[in-house]
């Protein structure tokens, strides 16, 4: 196919989520995964140099443009929009339910020294934390974890993208 | 310090623990040896002016007031000599949540410091489709959003015995399942068949009551060819038309 | 404003509808008209030679990003495979299900207090619903329960994942 590129690149910027190589696959039958990761590299370096106002980005598995950074305040403007705020508490709650997920709710209060319930809830309602299950322990509590989006929002690739955790010097004896 | 310099510190705090690393950063005293006595003065000063404040004191706050006298008043008891190697220090559970705490306040500045959707950086607004989507396809969609649901229309009715559904009930109910995906799989099936050797008492139990509840609903019909022959059990009446 | 080209890219961007150059002009306080209009036809320029998957168009009055002509076919492809929302109405009518099964439309409809059988009919056909039998009394009630795509689309390991209505409330604190 000769212009591969550019139907990447227009299935890429049609969607308001990331595109994994597995939807552009079905899309196009006859392409090998190999030479659609090749090409995607293909267009985010090209989208890198150019230094413009978009960038291509790897999030959440698959492939989005968001804006530059450096560009906010600008974009902010246009938006005109109050941004999605998470409180300081809130942001927490949220770490801890990142790295060590699956989480009990239980865990995190014991982390946070608080009660969650309002936090965790609020969370959900953000669809930024979800209910992954149960834990196979006696009274089978709920665990949480995070979601798709909640990479989308923090521009993830993947949970091992997360910053590693400065774990504090454990206490001797 | 007088009150209004606590006044202004109050709404800052996300809860007890954080009070606690506050103080040790004020004092610029080690985490690792923190001088109780000292500490445990300051913190209690803070609680009461938020006591006296009226502010809505969150129990925590009291509990963790609690455990600090508890750990003061074992610091000042005196061990004898052969105790003290086994001893260990009263203060090390506070310490380790203490650290563990602020490596997750930490990680929690770290996340806000990221490019966050919609904050820092944006993608494409959609404002319609105008093609329509695939019926058979569906988003992942969180157990949140269908608990809410139920939530909703079981406060609507104000029912109770809708709203008292238990883990015992949605595990029946998975049996339930299980068992009529097995039929409509092989048309037929000895109660045997049903059970391995290797389930649990539990689900043993949620196998029989599965099996009594298909039979009461008549969703299933038991057989049996001889006396004391197996049992099998088949779908009734087929599930269409 | 040496990053000019950046931000009018941007904006453009993220907007749902055409931008003018008076709503751009508002944004960027200190550039002119003439500098503004200078830079979009520079942008528009350097995408139509480029000859990707996307274009700079002018638009009823202003300016905005649209995937090449020749590349509609894939494009439509990735929108037709949009997942599907389930409306409210439906989500009740799934939750109660799900909670109750195995249930007939009568004690659907109880609780829901309306009339059920177009949601159910739709649920059936989504694949997330199914009949598991007829009750042997008069008039044959049909008795319904959840299938295995339902677990998939919760991201369910079983039924009993699922919290209870106590569990539930826990998490308003």
């Amino acid at each position: 196919m000769d212009n591969l590129k550019a139907v990447i690149e227009a299935l890429i910027f049609v969607s308001d989520t990331p595109v994994t190589v597995a939807v552009i696959e079905g899309i196009l039958e006859d392409v090998t995964k190999k030479e659609l990761s090749s090409t995607v590299d293909d267009l985010i370096r090209e989208y890198k140099e150019r230094g413009g106002g978009i960038f291509l980005k790897e999030i959440a598995g698959g492939y989005q443009f968001r804006t530059g950074e450096t560009l906010t305040p600008w974009v902010r403007k246009l938006k005109g929009q109050k941004p999605m705020d998470l409180s300081p508490a809130a942001m927490e709650t949220l770490a801890v339910i990142a790295y060590r997920q699956p989480v009990m709710k239980s865990e995190i209060e014991k982390v946070r020294g608080v009660d969650v319930s309002g936090l965790l809830r609020g969370l959900l309602e953000k669809n930024l934390v979800r209910i992954m299950g149960r834990k196979n322990v006696p009274g089978r509590p709920i665990i949480y974890g995070t979601t798709r989006k909640f990479l989308e929002t923090f521009g993830l690739k993947a949970l091992s993208d997360l910053p590693t955790l400065r774990e504090f010097k454990e206490l001797e004896g | 310090m007088t009150d209004k310099a606590y006044e202004i510190k109050l709404d800052i705090f996300e809860g007890p623990l954080d009070l606690l690393l506050y103080l040790i950063r004020k004092n610029e005293v080690d985490i690792y040896d923190i001088p109780i006595a000292l500490i445990t003065k300051q913190y209690m000063e803070y609680i009461n002016v938020m006591r006296s404040l009226n502010l809505d004191l969150a129990g925590e706050y009291l509990l963790l007031a609690a455990t600090l006298t508890h750990i003061k008043s074992r610091m000042l008891l005196p061990t004898s000599e052969e105790e003290e190697e086994e001893d260990e220090d009263p203060r090390e559970e506070l310490v380790r949540q203490l650290l563990e705490y602020k490596t997750f306040k930490e990680a929690a500045l770290g996340l806000d410091r990221m490019s966050i959707l919609g904050r820092d950086v944006f993608s494409r607004d959609q404002a319609f489709d105008e093609i329509e989507g695939d019926d058979q396809l569906f988003r992942e969609i969180g157990i949140f959003e269908l608990v809410e649901a139920f939530r909703r229309v079981s406060v609507g009715t104000g029912r109770h015995d809708i709203m008292e559904i238990d883990v015992e009930k949605i595990s029946l109910s998975d049996r339930i399942n299980d068992i009529v995906d097995e039929l409509e799989k092989r048309g037929e099936l000895t109660f045997t068949d049903l059970l391995r050797e290797t389930d649990s008492r539990r689900r043993l139990i949620y196998t029989f009551l599965a099996i009594l509840e298909l039979m009461k609903l008549r969703i299933i019909n038991a057989y049996q060819a001889v006396p004391y022959g197996a049992i099998r059990i088949r779908l009734a009446g087929g599930t269409d038309g």
